[in-house]
């Protein structure tokens, strides 16, 4: 299991660094979408990836104690608070990229102001 | 020991920048908060400084936040690194608010510039005194977020493509210091660092990718500090960003890094014994592995920034390649500490870093709040266009001497006392190598002469920059604008405590002195975190 | 007996009180205020006077941590430096008053002569290295401010920033030497900063010294700082140049005392130092200077250019006396210090006075001016004939025992060694030749064009006759001045107890022969100067390619050089280029990791992965391909759309239900902004480089493989369990945190500080799209 | 995009979509949900109005009220009801904060308490969800400031 997701994770890495070295500014957006969205994964993988059962999920209110061996929890959250500060970020980066665009006038990245 | 001391200089910025959020309809009160607030922030790190250093039963104080114990909740350390660096924070703070205040045209003060530069307070804050890796991360985000923003903050083509080169560069920074996060948490089941510090000095424990990670963590942490070759945004967005938040980024937000860079790799990974390899290094630590590349990282960054400073063509980027010049010089220091096994040079070394971080910082923010003034006089940095400013504004130029003496280094000033420390600390390295040790002796003299050209180009950049802005004929817009009285009144006091530093030196070296120790003391750090529950 | 540490401190702090007062004090009483500076300068001098006889160092403490203090030490040579620098400073003030008569910023001007007067005394009684250190610096930023007197001439400014290189520079490296010294010394003595102690322990500092291995290169760092200070050879040339001063800057700074500091300083670690390796840098690189210096003023054809060269000539003669291992060298040194100064110092007020007079400082300009200037033409003559080392004026005493320590040197050594005395005689030669020159202008006859000249202010006149006086004395009654302080001041530099003897010779001897052969060759020569000039000339332009000004300019213009191709090579703007080397160190780095901890290249585990997950996993990859190879802007975020999509399904597939649901809306969310902002974009097409493609595909490749690596170093594997954080949050979720939802009540109770900070991070994205916004119009006002 | 189909949809499933996320909010705590997706999903229904009407429609169709026309967008009066709900997330942030502090406990420190309601029975109360309004406003008011800037370019 952990080969297949370090692949995958390899793979988004490596797509997303192609895309920040084109000159196409969106591309280099989704380059920056990209990485982030790996590095997630990347996390998740971290706290061991077992098939999901009923168990596994980390939310107790079906279960009595002794509670059963869940997912790792913690990583979920450090996830979930990585996907909110990179959505954040992204979102500021679009907008940003836009202003950019308006204001250099050009797509191209390799025309911009210095 | 919950104290909440410890974490009133976070919610300090934290409740004035709610706060000048809030009170924006009113522009006076919103300045007013805004100043308060940070005046209020430093008076609290002073507390906290007390508390820490120099109080009679001066010590360590831990926080958990939300009643959860350590390792589980979220711990707060304030050790004498943590307030050394708090300390640099809040003096480039106070004189960066000041100054916008009078400095900042009015109506872009109303565009969320007070509350964005508490956040980014809040920000640095955080990331000094937290003892969470992951928490650290965020803190990181929270500063950096805010700086995106003042890159931007103009918003003309220069800015925006400034910001955007900035923003791709620490995205790609924010989701390494995920992967080595991660990579930690996956390796040693926890993110506290104290706890992290504890179970990489227990023996075994699986440490190989330990390595690896911090290699990656370390990539963050040089982007931020602007190391070679992590530095391409610094030019472009010291040259974007307003000047007061300059001063900041160069005061402050780079010594974010800085300090991440000791605190993990000195502090948490100082006892841990890793199976490391290095030729030339007699050291099984991480350490080991490290030296030389940040020892690369910092000869390479004096040599690019102190070249790059030389043909700027207006001031402001003439002080931002300096930036990542000094940088260099400090980074230096730290390599020295990492290369070294001997408990005094390591202790001389660190003492270096910290002593040129706060010159930096104080001499730094008072050059860059100078750029400011000529601005505001004149309306341009560009060297071409000033020219004789010295016979107009006497006074200015005094203040603006005493900068450009202390960036070269000239006792009794408190840039003499970093360069003198590094020099001493390269010297040490020398010493102890130049009998026997042929490679090390070597590569002592080559760090010895790096820092000597660095000094060089240091007097040269220096020397151009005052003689294009003071001496000469006077330029049209120099014999038109007028310099603001008050803004050189706030730099005047920035300038003598410059002198101050220098002159009444022995403090503050006590101060350094224990930040120093306690950026080694891996026992004290983790004994001031108290563990509870199931991991103690 | 003791020094009082009062009178100390106060002779050195009261011209820096003063300096601080100054532009106060000429706002009130303008001009006059160079008066002032005569009083600083006399009181100073007084209070020094009271010290003369005494010996020993006194401190107080400054910086104890580093062992940093306040120390002065008093002794001979201290004295004789610091009565030379208040006394000179006296007359220069005095002089100043009326030579900077309506000149501009005459506040800034005297409160840097001030400040330089502190300094130069600091340095003389300085006991502490970097204390030192300190008053070094503070004398080359003095005189940087005052070679820039001139501020709008782009030559002064040229000279100011050539001496402020070389002379802080040159600092860099007694720093260093300092340092070595300290850290060598530490294991020997107390107080690593301490020179006297340091002085006092010499015998056991120089061989703990030598036998760390730190002799050599302290030693050589202090011959360079030096070297840089005192204009030594290849260093000399920012002093010719610093004559765009003032001329009271002339005499005071750049002939009299600041240049002298690097020998004063040669000649208190003299003791330390003392040995053959001494010799063989410090003596050579003085022998040469005293070449050298007396050659390029033979060549000049400007009167402070020729003294200029002349004093680098002299400080050279210094430096190679103190060099010398024999007593001789001592005091040779210490009292041609004395007798240079007075001279030269003379010699430079006569050329201000020329200048002032004449209005040109052209040698060939310049003649017979004895008619108008009686009394400047007696002080020349005095000077010159001292400069020249002619009997019995004061200069041939100490020229005469720096000729002895050349010959004993020379019988000693043998050999190589007779290089010192024969280039001493050839270089005393052309010293003749060129004091002849200077005083020639006050005889022979009047060129033409010369306007009228007029006779010299008496304030002009007097602080050169006061001089000329001192050159007299010490011409006429040598002993009373070695009596009264160059005997002490040459035991402070000595190895041995010594005695300085002053006298004619009596009787043929070596260095009287030298002496007689520099004096009659030079006079012989002397009819043929001009041609001699211009024979020299031909062979200056020859080698002007290796003038050290030349190689200097060459290296400014070289750095500038490789400043503007670091600027845009390395900061070029791109993105490419920036994420290209921040990606690769980044790669490199990590792999470096992972190689010098030993970890080998983990086994592949294919085992057991579900085929939903494989399936969904793979459906990314390919949508991530996809994204990378569109070429329209909507197909790539519809496909980036399905990338987040299936990420989702992935999370709901490693049971993270939260996450799923979060990722699903965000995605969503990011899909509609990202479909807003396109439409306001236009399409982008660019050709298809495969050279550059495959570049990056390589750099991507490495990414993707150091990313694996470190998955599949640090993925926890399922049989491990929990981490015991992870545990404690399950185990305590319910009965802590009031919530079965592990995830959420991590999220708002047991980090919830993290949470804090994210969520301020989302505000801060609302407040900076809203900054982009209204700044558009606004732009960059202050 | 504001073709009929859109508005249709948008009319019946935005209703939906705020329950949703109303709930998810709600129970977070102790099941899947919570302040930020139950944020994200509201931005979620409101971003659905945008596009099948427009920023004006809220205020005109929705509330009823006349539109001002604004110098600019980050005046408009619903863009700045936004701002005010994220200051106020960010206020119920600051007071979730000292509350604690205030109580002699460390920062952040939640409370819960069971609760026994007649008819609903058993609830859990907990401050955390305090905190979680907090944030809950924040998500929605910042990224709804968002959407109405980026989509009124």
């Amino acid at each position: 299991m952990t080969f297949a997701l370090a692949v995958t994770v390899g793979a988004l890495f490596a797509l997303g660094t192609f895309l920040l070295l084109r000159d196409d500014l969106v591309k280099v957006i989704w380059g920056v979408t990209l990485i982030s969205q790996a590095a997630n994964v990347y996390l998740i993988t971290l706290g061991g990836v077992t098939e999901g059962t009923s168990n596994s999920v980390p939310i107790l209110a079906d279960h009595h104690e002794p509670f059963p061996v869940t997912t790792d929890p913690v990583v979920q959250a450090l996830v979930l608070t990585a996907i909110v500060i990179s959505f954040g970020m992204t979102a500021f980066a679009l907008v940003l990229s836009y202003r950019a665009y308006q204001e250099n006038e050009t797509m191209d990245v390799t025309e911009w102001d210095q | 020991m919950n104290d909440v001391i410890a974490i009133a200089p976070i919610l300090m910025a934290f409740l004035t920048g709610t706060t000048a959020l809030l009170v924006r309809s009113f522009p006076r009160l919103q300045q007013i908060v805004s100043v308060a607030g940070t005046l209020g922030y430093a008076v609290t790190v002073a507390t906290l400084v007390w508390r820490v250093v120099f109080a009679s039963d001066a010590m360590s104080i831990a926080y958990q936040v939300g009643e959860w114990n350590a390792p589980f909740g979220i711990t707060l350390v304030a050790d004498g690194l943590s307030v050394f660096m708090l300390t640099i924070t809040a003096v480039v703070a106070v004189y960066a608010i000041v100054f916008s205040v009078r400095f900042i045209d009015y109506r872009n003060q109303r565009v969320y510039y007070h509350p964005l530069f508490q956040f980014l307070l809040l920000g640095a804050t955080g990331a000094f005194l937290t003892g969470d890796l992951f928490n650290l991360f965020v803190w990181f985000e929270v500063m950096l977020m805010t700086s995106y923003v003042f890159v931007a903050f103009y918003g003309n083509s220069s800015h925006t493509a400034a910001a955007t080169r900035y923003v791709v560069l620490n995205i790609i920074g924010g989701a390494f210091m995920l992967l080595g996060v991660g990579g930690l948490y996956a390796t040693t089941g926890t993110l506290n660092m104290a706890d992290m510090a504890r179970t990489v000095s227990a023996s075994g424990t699986e440490m190989g990718p330990v390595v690896g990670l911090s290699a990656l963590v370390l990539v963050t942490f040089a982007l931020k500090a602007g190391l070679v070759p992590f530095q391409f945004w610094v030019p472009s967005a010291y040259r974007a960003a307003p000047l007061p938040v300059v001063a900041m980024f160069a005061g402050a937000t780079k010594k974010v890094g800085i300090y991440a860079i000791i605190r993990l790799y000195f502090t948490v990974f100082g006892n841990a014994t890793l199976p490391t390899t290095v030729p030339g290094i007699p050291s099984d630590s991480l350490l080991a592995f490290l030296a030389p590349v940040i020892l690369v990282m910092g000869m390479s960054s004096i040599v690019v920034g102190g070249f790059g400073a030389l043909s700027c063509d207006s001031l402001d980027g003439l002080f931002a390649y300096s930036s990542i010049g000094q940088i260099g010089f400090i980074a230096v220091a730290i390599g020295i500490a990492a290369a070294t096994t001997v408990a005094e040079l390591r202790h001389v070394a660190l003492l270096a870093t910290l002593i040129f971080a706060l010159h930096h910082a104080l001499t730094k923010g008072l050059l860059f709040l100078a750029t400011g003034v000529i601005r505001d006089a004149v309306g341009t940095t560009q060297l071409a266009d000033v020219g004789g400013l010295g016979e107009r504004s006497p006074v200015f130029a005094s203040v603006f001497l005493v900068g450009g003496l202390s960036l070269v280094g000239i006792p009794p000033l408190a840039g003499f006392f970093g360069k003198f420390l590094i020099f001493d600390a390269a010297g040490r390295q020398f010493a102890a190598h130049v009998t026997g040790d042929t490679f090390g002796a070597a590569s002592a003299v080559v760090v010895l002469i790096v820092l000597l050209l660095g000094a060089v180009l240091t007097i040269l950049y220096s020397t151009r920059a005052w003689m294009g802005t003071f001496w000469g004929p006077q330029t049209d817009v120099i014999k038109t604008g007028t310099v603001d009285s008050i803004e050189v009144l706030i730099l005047g006091t920035l300038a003598v405590l410059v002198i101050c530093v220098g002159l009444g030196f022995e403090p503050v070296y006590q101060f350094a002195d224990t930040a120093a120790e306690a950026a080694v003391d891996t026992d004290g750090y983790v004994k001031t975190v108290e563990f509870g529950g199931e991991g103690a | 007996m003791e020094p009082q540490i009062w009178i100390l401190l106060g002779a050195v702090g009261l011209p820096f009180v003063a300096a601080v007062l100054t532009p106060l004090l000429y706002r009130v009483v303008g001009e006059r205020v160079g008066y002032f500076g005569v009083a600083v300068a006399a009181t100073s001098f007084g209070l020094i006077l009271t010290q003369v006889g005494k010996e020993g160092t006194v401190s107080t403490s400054w910086i104890p941590s580093l062992d940093i203090a306040v120390r002065f030490h008093v002794d001979g040579l201290a004295l004789l430096f610091a009565l030379l620098a208040s006394g000179i400073g006296i007359l220069i003030f005095t002089y100043a008053t009326t030579y900077m008569h309506g000149k501009p910023d005459l506040g800034r001007f005297y409160m840097a002569l001030l400040a330089f007067m502190g300094s130069i005394l600091g340095v003389a009684f300085a006991a502490d290295l970097i204390l030192l250190f300190l008053f070094w610096e503070l004398t080359s930023v003095c005189s940087f401010v005052l070679i820039g007197y001139h501020t709008d001439e782009a030559e002064s400014q040229y000279s100011a920033r050539m001496a402020m290189l070389i002379t802080v520079g040159g600092g860099l490296c007694l720093l260093l030497g300092a340092i070595l010294l300290s850290i060598g010394a530490a294991t020997a003595v107390d107080g690593a900063f301490n020179l006297s102690t340091i002085l006092e322990n010499r015998s056991t500092v120089t061989e703990t010294l030598q036998s760390n291995g730190l002799f050599t290169p302290t030693l050589l760092l202090f011959a360079i700082a030096t070297a840089a200070k005192s204009a030594q050879v290849p260093l000399y040339f920012w002093l010719p140049r610093a004559m765009v001063a003032p001329t009271p800057v002339s005499a005071f700074l750049h002939s009299a005392t600041m240049v002298k500091v690097g020998v004063y300083a040669l000649g208190r670690v003299r003791p330390l130092f003392h040995g053959p390796e001494w010799t063989l840098f410090v003596a050579s690189m003085g022998i040469v200077t005293m070449f050298v210096g007396a050659v390029l003023a033979v060549l000049a054809r400007d009167i402070k250019e020729l003294l200029a060269y002349s004093t680098a000539s002299h400080l050279g003669l210094m430096v190679a006396a103190f060099g010398f291992e024999s007593h001789y060298g001592a005091e040779a040194g210490v009292f041609h210090l004395l007798n240079h100064a007075l001279f030269k110092a003379a010699l430079f007020l006569v050329a201000g006075i020329v200048a002032h007079q004449a209005g040109t400082r052209h040698i060939d300009e310049l003649g017979g001016l004895w008619r108008e200037l009686p009394i400047t033409a007696g002080v020349t003559a005095l000077a010159t004939l001292s400069m020249a080392g002619i009997p019995p004026f004061a200069g041939f005493y100490s020229k005469e025992i720096m000729f002895e320590a050349a010959w004993e040197t020379a019988q000693a050594g043998g050999g190589l060694a007779w290089f010192y005395p024969i280039t001493a005689v050839v270089a005393s030669i052309f010293t003749v030749l060129y004091s002849l020159r200077f005083l020639w202008l006050f005889l022979g006859d009047r060129p033409d064009g010369v306007g009228t000249v007029s006779r010299a202010p008496a304030m002009l006149s007097m602080p050169a006759l006061v001089l000329a006086g001192g050159v007299v004395v010490v011409s006429v009654a040598p002993d009373l001045a070695i009596d009264f302080i160059i005997d002490d001041g040459a035991n402070a530099a000595a190895v041995e107890e010594v005695h300085v003897h002053a006298k004619l010779p009596t009787h043929v001897s070596g260095p009287v022969a030298m002496s007689a052969i520099a004096l009659f060759s030079g006079i012989a020569i002397f009819p043929f100067y001009s041609r001699l000039q211009a024979g020299l000339n031909r062979a200056d332009t020859l080698t002007d390619r290796i003038h050290p000004t030349t190689l200097y300019d060459k290296f400014l213009s070289d750095t500038v050089r490789i400043s503007r191709n670091v600027r845009s090579a390395v900061h070029n703007g791109l993105i490419r280029t920036y994420v290209w080397w921040v990606l690769l160190t980044a790669c490199v780095l990590t792999g470096l990791g992972y190689a010098t901890a030993g970890l080998g290249l983990p086994a592949p585990a294919f085992g057991e992965t579900p085929l939903t997950i494989v399936l969904v996993l793979g459906v990314a990859v390919v949508a991530a391909v996809a994204i990378s190879t569109t070429e329209t802007h909507v197909t790539g975020v519809l496909t980036l759309g399905i990338l987040g999509f299936m990420i989702a399904i992935f999370y709901i597939l490693a049971s993270g239900a939260d996450l799923a649901l979060t990722q699903l809306v965000v995605e969503t969310l990011l899909l509609i902004i990202f479909l807003l902002v396109l439409e306001e974009m236009p399409a982008f097409y660019s050709d298809t480089d495969w050279s550059r493609i495959s570049r990056d595909a390589v750099l991507s490749l490495v990414v993707g493989t150091t990313t694996t690596m470190s998955v599949l170093y640090t993925a926890r594997d399922e049989s491990d369990g929990l981490t015991q954080t992870a545990r404690y949050y399950k185990d305590h979720a319910v009965e802590g945190g009031g919530g079965s939802n592990i995830v959420n009540v991590i999220l708002t109770d047991f980090r919830a500080f993290d949470t804090l900070g994210e969520s301020i991070v989302i505000v801060i994205a609302a407040l900076s799209v809203l900054v982009l916004l209204t700044m558009r119009d606004r732009g960059e006002t202050q | 995009m504001t073709t009929v189909m859109t508005r249709t949809t948008a009319r019946v499933v935005v209703p939906i979509i705020l329950v949703v996320a109303i709930s998810l909010f709600l129970q977070g705590h102790s099941h899947p949900g919570g302040g930020f997706i139950g944020g994200v999903l509201t931005v979620a229904a409101f971003a659905l109005i945008y596009i099948a009407y427009n920023l004006d429609y809220l205020e005109d169709g929705v509330l009823g009220r006349e539109v001002e026309k604004e110098e600019s967008i980050g005046e408009h009066r619903t863009v700045a009801a936004y701002r005010r709900l994220f200051m106020f997330g960010l206020v119920v942030l600051v007071a979730s904060t000292f509350s604690g502090m205030l109580l002699g406990d460390p920062v952040l420190s939640q409370y819960h308490r069971s609760i026994h309601l007649p008819l609903f029975g058993e609830i859990e109360l907990a401050s955390a969800l305090v905190f979680d309004v907090g944030i809950f406003c924040i998500v929605v008011g910042g990224l709804l400031t968002v959407f109405s800037v980026v989509g009124a370019e």
